[in-house]
């Protein structure tokens, strides 16, 4: 009764702060997006009803080139005409030109005016629109500002002031459809997909128990899912996070390449072009990758310790309810129209620049709580790893995809407190007004990118380094072997750890950072290829002598060492500072963090689905639509990135919302045929894509009606295959741990020099005892 | 909760003492250079005390408060606390110690030139 | 596995805590979402320093109060936790160790970081940007225009003794209060007293804590916004003023893009006879008569920002400490701690050691240098 | 149009050279084991090191042959790092240094710039050098020639189709130039397309970039690469060269 009682205050609570939040979102000041709003110089931020603005003299459909006289007015509001001034009001058309028709109106281009000083002290204003001479959905849009006439001048006392807003639409002579905005696109396919989600999680839980689908049953399931925080479970709403941020990251890379397939597009405009690239950065990065790995690792490594569950079951929890919360943050701006358009790396002074979107301030609030999602993760991963290993599970007889989560958390959770102090410094920067990156005040914009890239690069390892664990895994399991080289797999992983936070100055080879660190970083990025060749060599070195069994997960292994290495190849030009001042900034870097990042994580992660499906959902994955899905991916998935090596070398620029090649009269761009590239490009971006449903395909497939998993399918020999699959809950009873046998005696009696030190350091057994 | 004893005494209040007169001592320190009638305040000489004091305020707060010494757990922590000394000295040393400026300025040492090759 | 059948979890507490199965909780979602509102609403309320919308405010707090809601129910589920529950580590090298005593020093390492982070912003500006002495010693300044330069909080609050009392005083309640959390600690874990003497001395020793973290949290308001009347015949030795002012009233802040020092002022500087440097560039060019003198206005805002942030980051460390004291001494107060249980005051004696030991470097570094 | 910086192409070449012995390598290796030892039970697995669950595996390891392939790759980085460092001097050289592009020019003076050296090996040295300015601003490009004769560094501007009307550089074939650079509002960065060179342009600060105009060098396209905002696509500018 109680828990009824408290249950329905907390929502009674938040349904009032919610009445008390609705009518501030509407006057938020995002709402209102860049163009059209620029040339509004309106006093006060006050919107309000009781003005009235009106255009006159519009007709319904215009005739092609005629000049129409308008007039612009308001009622309502403040102004009287005893006031020293009335109010202002702007204007801005899609199409045609307006002109002014005398000295109280000035014109800021062909499509938009405002009044003048001249214009101050009147409430209406009359112009000129000449209509254009095709057929063009023409949209007006009106900004009117009352004004009660207390301020002097432009600045200063424009208290009481009110403004409003107003569109009008004139038809073309022969009706065209109207073009689709690429934000109600992009809004629509995230809504759709959503419901989508909401539909299938719907029909997951009807098949639980087709009887007893009812909202009474249905509340506590459902609640079961919000508050839960077994590492399983959470591990799931991770995996389902990032898989659907994985489709909308993928749906903006697609309106980016339609935009990008031919020169000289317009598909996109170059503001919601840079918005998309920015967004899409973000999501794949932070809302993608990260919650995917995060999924893997809450799943399986409590499973390959051999622990219940993690350390702190609800700092797990918090890590993850951060995400989503975080997630609506970043994706406030897109919505209204102004999102983030910074790109994901927000360079200093742009970000805090008065230029950036509106959104961005979201964007940076969005990710400072990815920051503190991320910090939480790394306490439960670093703590659990490092003090709830079975009994007889020494460090170096950890499985390597656990060695990879330590090795990754490790770099995230030492470096993500530089880049969270940057996001907050931007963040107070953009709303109370501190100076960190402002110049004129002194302010350093390198700062930025000192600390988002002290970040920023260990980070890039935090999303390829689980790969790693994931490969080594499955290609020894597919080998039938015992991964080559153990040891040497673990120094490489945590060489990669350390070097990856004395290189991060590459990423500033052409910034205006101090030389002597340009010329360091350089020398120590050349180190990152020792590591991570010698990880390549001991996985073609296990197959060596092996019996390697052809299934999904290992084709998607062998795709990943053809694809990993090549992208680990292209990132060697990038130290060299001669070809550097070139390739920086180019397409050449997108092919090359794409090479990694997808060819690398991703195809890592797919491996991972395929491998560890049985395991989670108790089902075998369809083998045929894997071997599909391989082919397709893999194949479309080099066409699309492949080009791209060769069109940065020519000149194409990154960021760039189009690309002209050379002509008779400009010489000097890109070579005529680069635009076919882009469209091959772009072709070969819709095939990946599309590839990817096949996956989404087998796993609903295999979860409706999958072949019964045994525990071991691949026989594999860490805990987690010990357990049920599914396993139970919790996964392995807290007082009868299983114990890790060694098939390798001298280990258990003889300690190495560190562990001998560790030894010394520990507690011993009877002091335990007493403590 | 310590198992040992400072001077024959009960070791917080000891470390407690401790602290609070080297606290002073930084305060005096400071107060002894207060200007009244110069306008340049502090020299390094200021700086030099203070680090030197907060140094050794640093291991008695770490090593008794926060029981980095004379607990059964106290080795391994020590070495936990001390984990991210290498990632602190390479931030401070790459951001809080860099400065900006135009590649003309790369110092001598960092060309071929300077190693005749 | 039939002792966790019979566990029925729930998702407000208080938790059974005789198992180790997953406790379920409300309270990770409803924080999350207050952090959201608070963010979102804050950044409507100024936007580049500017006040644009009251009606923000309440959202802020709204969203503050989601967040506190969040909090009741994790301590609703904490509450009854006596220790019978507390796991230890089994793997090398922790092995023995209560887990969440490795989880703070874990928690600590990224704290490290974060002040790393802010104490290098400091460096890289107070080392990369000339100071206002030596700009205003130079002479590369004329009268009625502002120069960018940096001047440390420093040279304004270790100006006079009264400038130095909140952050002095500050520096010794932290000590005090490290010291007071380990009484409380020592106490609690005390075998051989009764129960109704520990539950008061521990109740004392927290609640002492909690009270000098408080005192700390309103001395840095005086010195920041508020000021202190002084008593009369103090007056003398604070250059006559009647009040210690804030640095508010001095006008050192984030916005002060001309802020004028009573240094900065040649005039100022001749009525106190020897006051300047006479080897100094600017004496040099007053002698010569190429320059005229006066108050040189400065434009200090990072200097205002990185003083603001990172004591303000320091603040909100002593502030999330008084709300843990304050769930902490109510708990003692109830007789909460034990034996068994008190190394959870350990946890939180951990972390408040490091905001003490933070205090440490920024007192000198923010407060004097 | 290709790079007609030499530093770039001797650089490029030998890198795709190294490139491809070590993708041959590997991927030869990665071919024949993965058909070479492809199982040949079907769905049976075989089980030649007796993994077994709940089991820490056998060791597999070979030290020499790890120390192999630590060893190797460093080689290889020594190498290519030394032969990177090397046009480093040149890209970056210091203003006023006799052995890269000398004093700044006395009027009527030329640099006569050249290539020295082959491959990886080639640097441009000029007997002096000329000084313009070059800033950025959303979303426009500024170009100075200070003192400079029209001859030697001019300005114009153009319309071309695609980005509208552009400012114009003209410089002069065999002639080295210093761009003293710097920005009115955020971070900008000039690429000269066809010398193969950026460097940002930042706000309150100033940073310089080397244009070394070798004899042969074509008209080219100058491009924003450092986001700048809105516009940022089509701050573009054109460099002439003439002889």
């Amino acid at each position: 009764m109680n828990t009824r009682i408290s249950r329905s205050l907390v929502v009674l609570a938040v349904l009032s702060i919610a009445m008390v939040i609705s009518p501030a979102v509407v006057s938020y000041p995002t709402g209102i997006s860049g163009v059209k709003d620029s040339g509004c110089n309106c006093h006060g931020a006050v919107v309000s009803p009781d003005v009235a603005g009106s255009i006159s003299g519009l007709p319904d459909q215009y005739n092609y080139s005629e000049e129409y006289e308008i007039v612009v007015s308001f009622t309502g509001g403040p102004a009287n005409a005893a006031n020293s001034n009335q109010g202002g009001f702007n204007l801005w058309v899609s199409d045609g030109e307006l002109v002014p028709s005398d000295a109280t109106v000035q014109a800021y281009g062909v499509n938009e005016v405002s009044h003048t000083e001249a214009g101050n002290d009147q409430t209406s204003w009359t112009l000129t629109w000449t209509a254009p001479s095709s057929d063009k959905n023409v949209e007006f849009v009106l900004h009117v500002n009352s004004v009660n006439g207390n301020a002097d001048g432009n600045n200063g006392g424009s208290s009481g002031d009110m403004w409003n807003r107003l569109s009008a639409k004139v038809s073309p002579p022969i009706l065209v459809l109207e073009s689709a905005d690429p934000f109600v696109v992009l809004s629509t396919l995230i809504l759709v997909s959503a419901i989508l989600l909401a539909i299938t999680l719907t029909y997951v839980f009807y098949r639980t128990n087709p009887e007893s689908f009812t909202w009474d049953n249905f509340a506590p399931w459902i609640a079961e899912w919000l508050t839960t925080t077994d590492h399983k479970k959470i591990g799931t709403l991770y995996f389902v996070a990032g898989m659907f941020f994985l489709g909308v990251g993928g749906i903006m890379a697609m309106m980016i390449r339609i935009q990008l397939s031919v020169p000289g597009n317009d598909f996109l405009t170059q503001d919601q072009y840079n918005q998309f690239f920015t967004l899409h950065g973000t999501t794949m990065i932070f809302l993608a990758a990260m919650p995917l790995i995060n999924g893997f690792a809450n799943w399986m490594v409590p499973l390959q310790i051999g622990a219940p569950d993690l350390a702190l079951p609800r700092i797990n929890a918090m890590s993850f309810w951060l995400q989503p919360v975080a997630a609506l943050l970043i994706f406030t701006g897109v919505f209204s129209g102004s999102g983030a358009d910074t790109g994901w790396t927000g360079y200093a002074p742009y970000v805090v620049s008065e230029t950036a979107h509106m959104g961005t301030t979201m964007w940076v609030a969005g990710q400072i709580m990815l920051v503190a999602s991320s910090t939480l993760t790394g306490i439960n991963f670093l703590t659990t790893i490092a003090v709830m290993r079975a009994p007889g599970m020494g460090w170096l007889q950890m499985p390597l995809f656990t060695w990879s989560i330590l090795i990754a958390n490790l770099m995230l959770f030492l470096s993500i407190p530089a880049f969270g102090i940057g996001l907050i410094q931007v963040y107070l920067d953009r709303v109370i007004g501190t100076a960190f990156y402002d110049v004129s005040a002194g302010g350093d914009p390198l700062l930025w990118s000192h600390l988002f890239w002290y970040f920023g690069h260990p980070e890039v390892y935090v999303v390829i380094v689980p790969a790693f664990g994931v490969i080594s895994e499955v290609i020894a399991t597919s080998a039938r072997r015992s991964i080559f080289g153990y040891r040497s797999m673990v120094y490489a992983m945590a060489g990669i750890g350390v070097v990856s936070f004395i290189v991060y100055g590459h990423h500033m080879f052409t910034s205006g950072m101090s030389p002597t660190l340009r010329f360091v970083t350089m020398l120590t990025t050349m180190l990152v290829a020792v590591p991570t060749g010698i990880k390549i060599f001991n996985w073609l070195k296990t197959m060596h002598g092996g019996s390697l069994v052809y299934r999904t997960h290992t084709l998607w292994t062998l795709g990943f060492l053809v694809t990993f290495t090549l992208g680990g190849i292209s990132g060697m030009f990038f130290p060299s500072i001669a070809m550097d001042l070139h390739l920086h900034e180019s397409y050449f870097v997108v092919a090359h963090f794409h090479y990694v990042l997808v060819g690398g994580t991703v195809f890592g992660f797919y491996a991972a689905i395929y491998y560890w499906w049985p395991k989670m959902t108790g089902r075998m994955m369809d083998e045929r639509l894997g071997v599909i899905h391989f082919l397709t991916g893999f194949i479309s998935y080099n066409a699309l990135f492949w080009p791209m090596h060769r069109l940065g070398v020519w000149g194409m620029a990154r960021r760039h919302h189009t690309y002209f090649v050379s002509t008779e009269e400009a010489m000097g761009a890109l070579p005529i045929e680069a635009a076919g590239w882009n469209m091959f490009v772009s072709v070969s971006a819709f095939l990946f894509f599309f590839s990817n449903f096949f996956l989404i395909a087998n796993m609903i497939k295999t979860v409706i009606r999958g072949e019964k998993a045994p525990a071991d399918p691949w026989g594999g020999w860490s805990f987690e295959w010990m357990t049920a699959s599914p396993p139970p809950t919790p996964s392995f009873d807290p007082h009868n741990l299983p114990e890790l046998k060694d098939a390798n005696e001298h280990i258990a009696n003889e300690p190495g020099t560190l562990g001998k030190l560790f030894n010394r350091l520990m507690m011993s057994e009877d002091e335990e005892v007493a403590h | 909760m310590a198992s040992y004893k400072i001077l024959g005494r009960d070791p917080y209040w000891m470390n407690f003492y401790g602290l609070m007169i080297l606290t002073l001592i930084e305060v005096l320190a400071v107060g002894y250079e207060l200007p009244e009638e110069r306008i340049f305040i502090f020299s390094n000489y200021t700086l030099m005390i203070l680090t030197v004091i907060a140094i050794p305020k640093f291991i008695m707060i770490g090593m008794i408060f926060m029981h980095l010494y004379g607990s059964p757990d106290s080795g391994i922590l020590t070495v936990t606390a001390l984990f991210p000394a290498f990632f602190i000295i390479i931030m401070i040393l790459f951001i809080g110690l860099t400065h900006p400026e135009a590649t003309t300025g790369l110092p001598e040492w960092c060309r071929p030139g300077y190693y005749n090759i | 596995m039939s002792s966790y059948d019979d566990h029925h979890p729930s998702g407000w507490g208080p938790h059974d805590w005789g198992h180790g199965a997953p406790h379920n909780s409300w309270s990770p979602l409803i924080m999350s979402i207050g952090i959201g509102v608070f963010l979102f609403s804050v950044a409507g309320v100024y936007e580049w320093g500017e006040f644009i919308d009251a009606s923000y405010i309440g959202v802020s707090i709204a969203g503050l109060a989601i967040v506190f809601i969040g909090l009741t129910v994790w301590w609703r589920q904490d509450y009854t936790f006596d220790g019978g529950y507390e796991p230890r580590s089994t793997g090398t090298p922790f092995r023995g160790i209560e887990i969440r005593k490795v989880a703070i020093w874990v928690f600590l390492m990224s704290e490290m970081m974060v002040f790393t982070s802010l104490f290098s912003t400091y460096m890289r500006y107070r080392f990369g940007i000339e100071s206002c002495e030596s700009v205003f010693a130079s002479g590369e300044w004329v009268e009625g225009a502002s120069v960018t330069c940096f001047e440390p909080a420093g040279h304004l609050i270790a100006s006079s003794w009264f400038h130095i009392a909140p952050g002095a005083i500050n520096t010794f309640a932290l000590i005090i209060s490290s010291f007071t959390i380990v009484q409380a600690l020592r106490y609690a874990g005390m075998v051989d007293i009764d129960s109704d003497r520990r539950r008061k001395l521990v109740t004392r020793y927290l609640g002492t804590t909690w009270f000098l973290a408080v005192l700390f949290l309103t001395l840095k308001m005086i010195e920041w916004f508020l000021g202190f009347p002084l008593p009369e015949f103090l007056h003398e030795y604070n250059h006559g003023d009647s009040t210690i002012k804030s640095l508010y009233a001095e006008g050192y802040l984030i916005n002060a893009d001309s802020y004028q020092h009573k240094y900065y002022n040649t005039d100022y500087v001749a009525s106190h006879g020897h006051g300047m440097d006479h080897d100094s560039a600017l004496y040099l060019m007053m002698e010569e008569g190429t320059h005229s003198g006066g108050q040189m206005m400065a434009n200090i805002r990072v200097s205002a920002s990185t003083f603001y942030v990172t004591t303000g980051t320091h603040g909100a460390h002593v502030l999330g400490g008084i709300i843990g004291l304050t769930y902490m001494t109510y708990k003692a107060s109830r007789g909460g701690y034990t034996p068994e249980n008190a190394v959870s005051i350990e946890y939180f004696g951990l972390y408040w050691h490091f905001v003490d030991l933070v205090w440490v470097i920024v007192f000198p570094f923010f407060y004097l240098y | 149009m290709t790079i007609q910086n030499a530093l770039f192409d001797g650089l490029w070449d030998y890198y795709i050279w190294i490139s491809l012995l070590v993708s041959i390598f590997t991927f030869t290796w990665l071919y024949h084991h993965s058909f070479w030892y492809r199982s040949d039970k079907g769905g049976e697995h075989d089980n030649p090191d007796e993994i077994e669950v709940g089991v820490f595996p056998k060791h597999n390891d070979d030290m020499k042959l790890e120390v192999a392939w630590t060893v190797a790759p460093f080689l290889l980085i020594v190498w290519l790092t030394y032969i990177s460092w090397l046009p480093l001097a040149s890209v970056w050289a210091p203003v006023d240094d006799a052995d890269f592009h000398g004093y700044e020019c006395e009027e009527g003076e030329s640099s006569n710039n050249a290539l020295v050296g082959e491959g990886y090996n080639a640097i441009v040295e000029s007997e002096c050098y000329h000084v313009m300015e070059i800033t950025g601003k959303q979303w426009v490009w500024q170009f100075d020639c200070l003192e400079l004769a029209t001859e030697l560094c001019d300005t114009s501007s153009e319309t071309i189709e695609v980005y509208g009307t552009v400012p114009v550089l003209h410089l002069k074939e065999g002639e080295t130039y210093l761009a003293i650079m710097t920005s009115e509002d955020v971070t900008h960065a000039p690429w000269f397309l066809g010398l193969g060179t950026k460097e940002d342009v930042l706000y309150g600060q100033d940073t310089s970039l080397w244009l070394t105009v070798v004899e042969g060098t074509s008209d080219q396209i100058i491009l924003c690469t450092e986001y700048c905002g809105d516009a940022h696509s089509v701050m573009a500018a054109m460099l002439n060269v003439h002889s």
